[in-house]
């Protein structure tokens, strides 16, 4: 039901929008509404599941349920999605006047966000792999267009390209993972995948693959380059997709399958690892951006850094905290991003240094993104406190290492999002801001509310949390968040990431030079670098491939010959030659045959080196003659006749058609030398030799069995006919003499087409 | 009607209008329109024949009401009408472009038709020299629909086309004949038969006569050479049927030839299949990525899907044989909604081609990716590793051409000169993407095809 | 251009290479031959004409100027015989009597469709020949004038 | 036997295949013709038996040749002639468009175009193409 309505929903506001641009976003932001209340309502009342065949041939089945998981993503993508509508509602007719063009361009954006929306809420949903692949590409798909939604602007094509080419690309990967699970347990179900998976190096192979390509749509190193670039769609766009939904599909699909990814351990390392090197590159490098939204891209990848090192510690904290994790950072993520669309909306700039000191003139929007980042930097009263407990709490069932790296990374968020707000609201700059909507405020306020409530009342948001957590534990979990006035180590971890955070922030110039560093050499050297590299690289190995191309008849027909000639050489090097081959007898009446077949071979070889080319015409059409007088002697008059007529047409032709030519042109081209370059002469010995090693492997071994010739020599009288072969073409096989006329009849077409613009007559 | 009724009408029905339409001037709105009909007609009877064969099996019928081997055989089974159905399909959507459009030639329709009747004729005969014969039909409307439009780069692909495609004929010709003189028969089901039993040394020289002629008509690497100057040099609509109709007789005769006749060949040349078809996937790909004009990286990418399609039939067995099927049919749809789009531009078209690029890389719901899920299937099931690793790299690569030159053409600013072309004929290439993502969407249809016709070929 | 002589044999050619053309046709069934040569002898008559007398004296001869039409009116009766039999519940091209059933002879000519078959084939490819010959002489004889105008 | 026959098919398709490598638009011709000429003669001596003419009377004891290689070389030699007709009138059009029947002023021009491509542009192929008499003639008709 949420999903008929999600899906819905694009095609609606696509319809609307056609018909007054002004409409598509109202209408959407109503299904979007819609959706979430009946995913709600839906999850509410227990969940349900469609599970019907969808391609009974390949197992394939459209099985989709609500359950805790599906919940959590899709109330995350209607209801962030709602937002991000009402918010753009206003921001884009601004963003199209910005650049001129008309208001009706929107509706393929509100189109592509429902769609995003929509196959998000299936994504959730979906049970089965491929299901979730479709759903999977979908997004991708949506964020492609809506990356390039700017698409005069080489920036925007370019990143929009990377982006799909990074999630397209490595959601094959995925599609292989899931084959390769379906050969071995034969189904592409994932519940009954978990019951029937064993640890061993498939699982470990296919899951690998599977994790790449959800570690690659959440952005995660070294994949990340992706999400900055993508920055580049409209701000509404990178609230929505790229913070608090598509790349929250790497992460849900790392959740759905966590059943089968736990039980390999290298699995859960290879998450670790990469979640722990995403938070800290994420975060370092968020510390260095001016632009604000580049720093909010970081922020992503560092945050979802932080979800991936949840599921790798595993355990109840750890699936639950994940989920947990997912829920406040969409909240926080897209109010600050909608926040910075604002604030550029208002100033004209989107770069931290050109900013300052709006709380005097942007109140309401500071209170707003303050809770905000309040609550992503984990401040206690905020949803976002309960996030790092939770956090704590599964590093620290890990062991101390972990701990250490988690009050590290929780830090780096604290300084850098402090360094975004502060940066902005705080100081003595004077930006100017013009006046600004209240529709671009209040989507902010209500998402900072939310954050805000959920440090209050944690209790529906666990729960969602919970049920989360534990579809992908495949066990009920039990974990309790809540506020306590005590020494417990989450608690000491939370003030030593404050205390370090402010430190982080007031020891700006200590560090600022080797972040920097670090930033400038993952631009010389690394994987966006690489990719820039690979995709140019590509395009001039293509293009050198290119001019060594066969652009001339001759060399194409060369290169037919010489592979051709090489497989046949190939064909009998495999097989046993042993008694293949005879050299058969010449009888006495084979006499006159063999006189006839060697001027044929002699006329063939003139024609390579006559010159004029009357001369060729002739010499070829000797050979046609002596030609119809072998098949005379094979005891063929029907085609000695036929081939002697047909030559005499062909001999009329020829000249004809040379007639048509100036005699200059002709004598040019028959003064020029014959060209019998060696490689001429290899190419057309390699022709004849492979046609001679066909024929004559052929020739020596004649079928066994009775050939149905003879049948049509007994039945020539049952067609009433004395002459086998003519009985042959009209009747017995009068198909292939239909054919054959055909082509006759269809080359008269073609000449005349040629010659007579196709008149007839 | 029953399926006795529909085979010989399947044939019958292009070639009657093929010669009647000779006989009218093409470029009447009136002649046109009646071609259409006639085509669709006849796509009616090969789609009526699918259904029957789907549901009671092949249905045969002997030309003269001779006994079988004596006349000749037309034999529908599920891997000929899939082929049929599909080659048909496309000449009609192109004709129909084509005629929307304004035809410019006398006799364009009457050589489509030629065209067609050929193509069902080939698909549906279960005679070996009847196979060439109307390969030969096919071929030389596709010489003459080369020149359609008779601009001087179009009669210089069409004789490229001709001399080529010619020696690979002759080269077919010798094959067929070889196989008569091996087997003493013409008939195919015989001939799967008695192939058997002839000394391997022989006949495997005549596989791979029977390998590079259609490996030529595929355009497979190093064979490919004339393929791009044609698909670039000939009209939209043209390029349409020669990749998405006429290119089928390369997957078709292998399949039959080599998986149905010549089981034993095929295996031995495993290899060489295998080398030829990831050499073309990855050749074709590259080669697509740089290239500016979009017929000539369509051509190219042609080339790499037709590695695709021989890579599965080198794999063998019914998961593979079933996956070239569906993969075949899908780049056919595929190919001839591109060259439909490149004709043309406008939102409509361009979100057409955006489905059929979609379709290409593999990514649904565009049909595409159930022909790649089927290729992962079978190389995965074959166990091997590298031929994974290099249909996941020919298809990364096609991603990189696919959404270059998809964004060089419609992401850019119009330049002005290019028209929009009619609305009806849009409408037509929107319906094809459409059709296109339906059957992504649903792929069942295209799986029960492809399985029947794998179970063709697995069933001797 | 041409001597009286050649004239004359060549007028005088005419109507024997028809009857030879014919000749040939008839016995087909019983003897080497069959539509196709009788069709390419015939034309080949014609084509004399054409080259001793030029086009617009050849085009007198019937049949010469609508050689196109010819064509493929040959491969529509050859088509049709193919249809034919459909209707009366047989297999595609069918010929009638069928096997076993007394056949009218005219001395070696014999009332069988598969003659219809023959003749139908021998019309289109007169067609062809002449429509072929004739399309290379008209583009010759444009490719003169514009020569000489 | 066997042997003669297939060196003689094979140098049959030598030659050919010498001749469609050659620059001279005409030869590429005759190489097609030569070698259909030695698939044709392939056909025929692929016949299961040799002997005398298949007509009846059928001669008592002896060996008669097998008629369906025949039937399937006349059916080849006849498309393989019309083909090659179809090929001269291609090659007269060629003639035509560049003035020489060398196929490398052809190539020539196939490459200048390609590298127009390659340049991004697109020469000839956007116009509308001229009116050609031929549509002229069908107004007329039409009217």
């Amino acid at each position: 039901m949420p999903l008929v309505v999600a899906l819905l929903s694009a095609p609606a506001a696509a319809a609307f929008g056609m018909l007054r641009p002004a409409g598509a976003a109202p209408v959407g932001a109503a299904f979007c509404a819609l959706a979430f209340g009946a995913t709600l309502w839906g999850f509410a009342s227990g969940g349900g599941a469609v599970d019907v065949a969808w391609a009974p041939s390949w197992d394939l089945r459209l099985h989709l349920e609500l359950d805790g998981l599906a919940a959590l993503y899709a109330l995350l993508a209607t209801g962030v999605g709602f937002a991000v509508l009402v918010y753009s509602s206003r921001y884009l007719p601004l963003h199209l006047e910005h650049q001129d063009r008309p208001l009706s361009d929107g509706t393929s954006f509100y189109f592509f966000v429902l769609l995003f929306m929509g196959s998000m809420v299936g994504l959730a949903m979906a049970q089965d792999l491929i299901l979730v692949f479709v759903f999977w590409d979908l997004t991708a798909i949506a964020s492609y267009y809506l990356i390039g939604f700017d698409s005069h602007d080489p920036d925007s094509r370019a990143s929009a390209l990377m982006a799909l080419l990074v999630t397209g690309v490595t959601a094959v990967l995925l599609l292989i993972g899931a084959v390769m699970l379906y050969a071995a347990h034969g189904t592409f179900s994932i519940p009954e995948l978990a019951g029937r998976v064993e640890p061993g190096p498939l699982l470990t192979t296919a899951g690998l693959l599977i994790a790449v390509a959800g570690l690659a749509k959440s952005a995660q190193v070294p994949f990340h380059f992706w999400l900055p670039r993508a920055m580049a769609a409209p701000t509404p766009v990178s609230a929505y997709l790229h913070s608090a939904a598509m790349v929250a599909a790497g992460v849900l699909l790392l959740g759905r399958l966590y059943p089968l990814l736990q039980k390999s351990d290298v699995l859960l390392d290879v998450l670790l690892v990469v979640g722990s090197l995403s938070m800290a590159v994420g975060g370092v490098l968020a510390l260095t951006r001016d632009v604000l939204k580049q720093l909010l891209a970081y922020s992503t990848v560092s945050q979802y850094g932080y979800v991936v090192v949840m599921y790798g510690l595993g355990g109840e904290y750890g699936a639950v905290g994940a989920s947990f994790y997912v829920l406040v950072h969409a909240l926080c993520k897209s109010a600050l991003f909608l926040s910075a669309g604002t604030v550029t909306e208002a100033t004209g700039s989107d770069r931290l240094s050109g900013l300052g000191g709006l709380y005097r003139s942007m109140p309401l929007l500071a209170v707003g993104s303050g809770v905000a980042a309040a609550g992503l930097a984990a401040l206690p009263l905020t949803a976002g406190f309960f996030k790092d407990e939770l956090f704590f709490a599964a590093a620290l069932e890990r062991g101390p290492v972990f701990a250490g790296l988690a009050v590290f990374g929780a830090a780096l968020t604290f300084a850098y999002t402090w360094r975004f707000w502060g940066g902005i609201f705080l100081g003595t700059s004077d930006a100017e801001a013009d006046r600004t909507s209240g529709v671009l405020v209040l989507p902010v306020v209500a998402l900072g509310g939310l954050t805000l409530l959920g440090g209050i009342f944690v209790g529906p948001y666990l729960g969602l949390a919970l049920a989360a957590g534990s579809d992908s534990l495949r066990a009920p979990a039990d974990v309790v968040a809540a506020y306590h006035l005590d020494a417990r180590p989450e608690n000491l971890m939370a003030l030593a990431t404050y205390g370090l955070g402010v430190a982080i922030v007031l020891s700006r110039p200590l560090w600022s030079g080797a972040a920097g560093a670090l930033s400038r050499l993952g631009e010389r050297a690394g994987p966006e670098r690489l990719y820039g590299m690979g995709l140019r690289g590509l395009n001039g190995l293509s293009d050198r491939a290119h001019r060594a191309e066969a652009r001339d008849l001759r060399s194409r027909v060369a290169a037919i010959l010489l592979p051709g000639g090489i497989l046949a050489g190939a064909g009998i090097l495999v097989t046993p030659t042993g008694g293949t081959y005879r050299v058969g007898t010449v009888e006495a009446g084979d006499i006159p045959l063999l006189l006839a077949l060697v001027p044929v071979a002699v006329a063939a070889l003139t024609t390579t080196f006559t010159k004029r080319h009357v001369t060729l015409a002739l010499v070829l059409s000797s050979a046609g003659f002596v030609l119809a007088l072998v098949y005379a002697f094979f005891g063929a008059p029907d085609v000695a006749l036929v081939a002697v007529l047909v030559e005499t047409v062909l001999t009329l032709l020829f000249l004809g058609t040379l007639r048509l030519i100036p005699y200059e042109v002709l004598h040019r081209q028959a003064g020029l030398p014959t060209e019998k370059r060696p490689r001429k002469v290899f190419f057309a010995a390699v022709a004849g030799a492979s046609t001679f090693a066909v024929v004559w492997a052929t020739l020596s071994r004649p079928a066994p069995e009775r050939s149905v010739a003879e049948e049509h020599l007994k039945r020539t009288p049952e067609a009433h006919a004395g002459d086998a072969v003519t009985a042959i073409l009209a009747d017995f096989r009068g198909l292939d003499t239909l054919g054959e006329i055909s082509v006759v009849a269809l080359v008269l077409l073609a000449v005349l087409t040629l010659l007579r613009g196709g008149r007839l007559r | 009607m029953t399926g006795a009724a529909l085979l010989p009408l399947s044939v019958l029905v292009p070639w009657v209008l093929a010669a009647s339409l000779a006989l009218a001037d093409g470029r009447r709105p009136l002649v046109a329109w009646v071609s259409v009909v006639g085509i669709g007609a006849g796509f009616a009877c090969v789609m009526g024949l699918t259904f029957a064969v789907l549901r009671g099996g092949p249905v045969e019928m002997v030309a003269g009401g001779w006994p079988e081997g004596v006349g000749i055989t037309l034999r529908a089974d599920a891997l000929g009408v899939t082929f049929a159905a599909v080659s048909v399909g496309v000449i009609l959507a192109s004709l129909v472009y084509e005629v929307l459009g304004g035809v410019r030639s006398r006799t364009f329709p009457a050589l489509v038709a030629f065209m067609a009747a050929g193509l069902t004729g080939l698909f549906l005969t279960g005679d070996a020299f009847n196979f060439y014969v109307f390969f030969e039909i096919s071929m030389t409307a596709a010489y003459a629909l080369t020149g359609y439009r008779e601009k001087d780069y179009q009669v210089r692909a069409a004789f490229i086309f001709a001399v080529i495609n010619l020696l690979g004929s002759v080269i077919f010709l010798i094959a067929v004949a070889a196989l008569y003189h091996v087997t003493g028969t013409l008939d195919m089901e015989v001939m799967a038969r008695r192939a058997a039993g002839v000394q391997p040394s022989s006949i495997i020289s005549i596989a791979v006569a029977v390998l590079v002629a259609f490996s030529l008509k595929l355009g497979l690497f190093p064979f490919h050479f004339w393929l791009p100057a044609v698909y670039v040099g000939s009209h939209p609509p043209v390029a349409a049927i020669l990749s998405g109709a006429l290119a089928n007789i390369g997957g078709y005769g292998l399949l039959r030839f080599g998986a149905d006749v010549l089981p034993r060949e095929l295996e031995l040349g495993t290899a060489a299949v295998l080398v030829l078809g990831t050499a073309s996937i990855i050749y074709g790909a590259l080669q697509a990525i740089s290239r500016q004009e979009t017929a000539e990286v369509l051509a190219y990418s042609a080339i790499g899907q037709a590695g695709y399609i021989l890579v599965a039939i080198g794999i063998g067995g019914p998961v593979a044989y079933a996956a070239a099927v569906v993969y075949a049919v899908v780049n056919s749809l595929n190919k001839a909604l591109l060259f439909l789009a490149a004709g043309g531009r406008g939102r409509l078209v361009g979100a057409a081609f955006a489905v059929g690029a979609f379709s290409v890389v593999g990514v649904p719901p565009a049909a595409g990716f159930v022909a790649k899920l089927a290729m992962f299937r079978a190389s995965v099931e074959a166990g091997s590793v590298a031929l994974t690793a290099l249909i996941f790299l020919g298809g990364a690569l096609s991603f990189v051409y696919a959404f270059q030159i998809y964004q060089r053409i419609y992401w850019t600013p119009e330049d002005g000169k290019r028209k929009a072309g009619p609305l009806p004929a849009r409408i037509l290439v929107g319906l094809l993407a459409v059709l296109i993502l339906a059957a992504g969407l649903w792929p069942e249809p295209l799986l029960v095809l492809g399985e029947a016709a794998a179970g063709v070929l697995e069933g001797r | 251009m041409t001597s009286a002589m050649t004239r004359m044999v060549a007028r005088l050619l005419l109507l024997p290479t028809l009857i030879t053309a014919v000749a040939i046709l008839v016995k087909g069934y019983t003897q080497p031959g069959d539509g196709f040569s009788a069709g390419v002898v015939a034309s080949l008559g014609v084509l004399l004409q054409l080259m001793v007398f030029g086009r617009e004296e050849a085009e007198k001869i019937p049949g010469v100027r609508q050689a196109g039409t010819l064509a493929f009116v040959g491969l529509l009766a050859a088509l049709g015989l193919a249809v034919w039999p459909l209707l009366l519940g047989d297999a595609v091209l069918t010929h009638y009597p069928p096997p076993g059933a007394k056949v009218l002879h005219f001395g070696t000519l014999e009332f069988i469709t598969a003659v219809l078959f023959d003749c139908a084939i021998f019309v289109l490819v007169f067609g062809f020949v002449v429509g072929t010959v004739g399309a290379i002489s008209r583009a010759i004889e444009d490719a003169d004038e514009q020569e000489a105008p | 036997m066997i042997l003669i026959l297939s060196l003689v098919i094979a140098v049959i398709f030598g030659s050919g295949a010498f001749l469609i490598l050659q620059r001279d638009l005409f030869r590429v011709v005759v190489g097609i013709v030569l070698i259909s000429n030695a698939a044709n003669l392939f056909i025929i001596s692929a016949g299961l038996t040799r002997g005398e003419p298949p007509i009846y009377p059928l001669p008592e004891g002896a060996p008669v040749a097998d008629p369906l290689v025949q039937a399937m070389a006349l059916t080849a030699i006849v498309i393989s002639s019309s083909v090659a007709a179809l090929l001269l009138s291609l090659v007269y059009r060629l003639y035509v468009a560049h003035d020489s029947v060398d196929i490398e002023d052809v190539s020539a021009a196939e490459a200048r175009e390609a590298e127009a491509l390659e340049r991004g542009e697109n020469p000839e192929r956007e116009e509308e193409p001229r009116e050609s008499p031929a549509d002229v003639e069908l107004r007329e008709d039409t009217r």
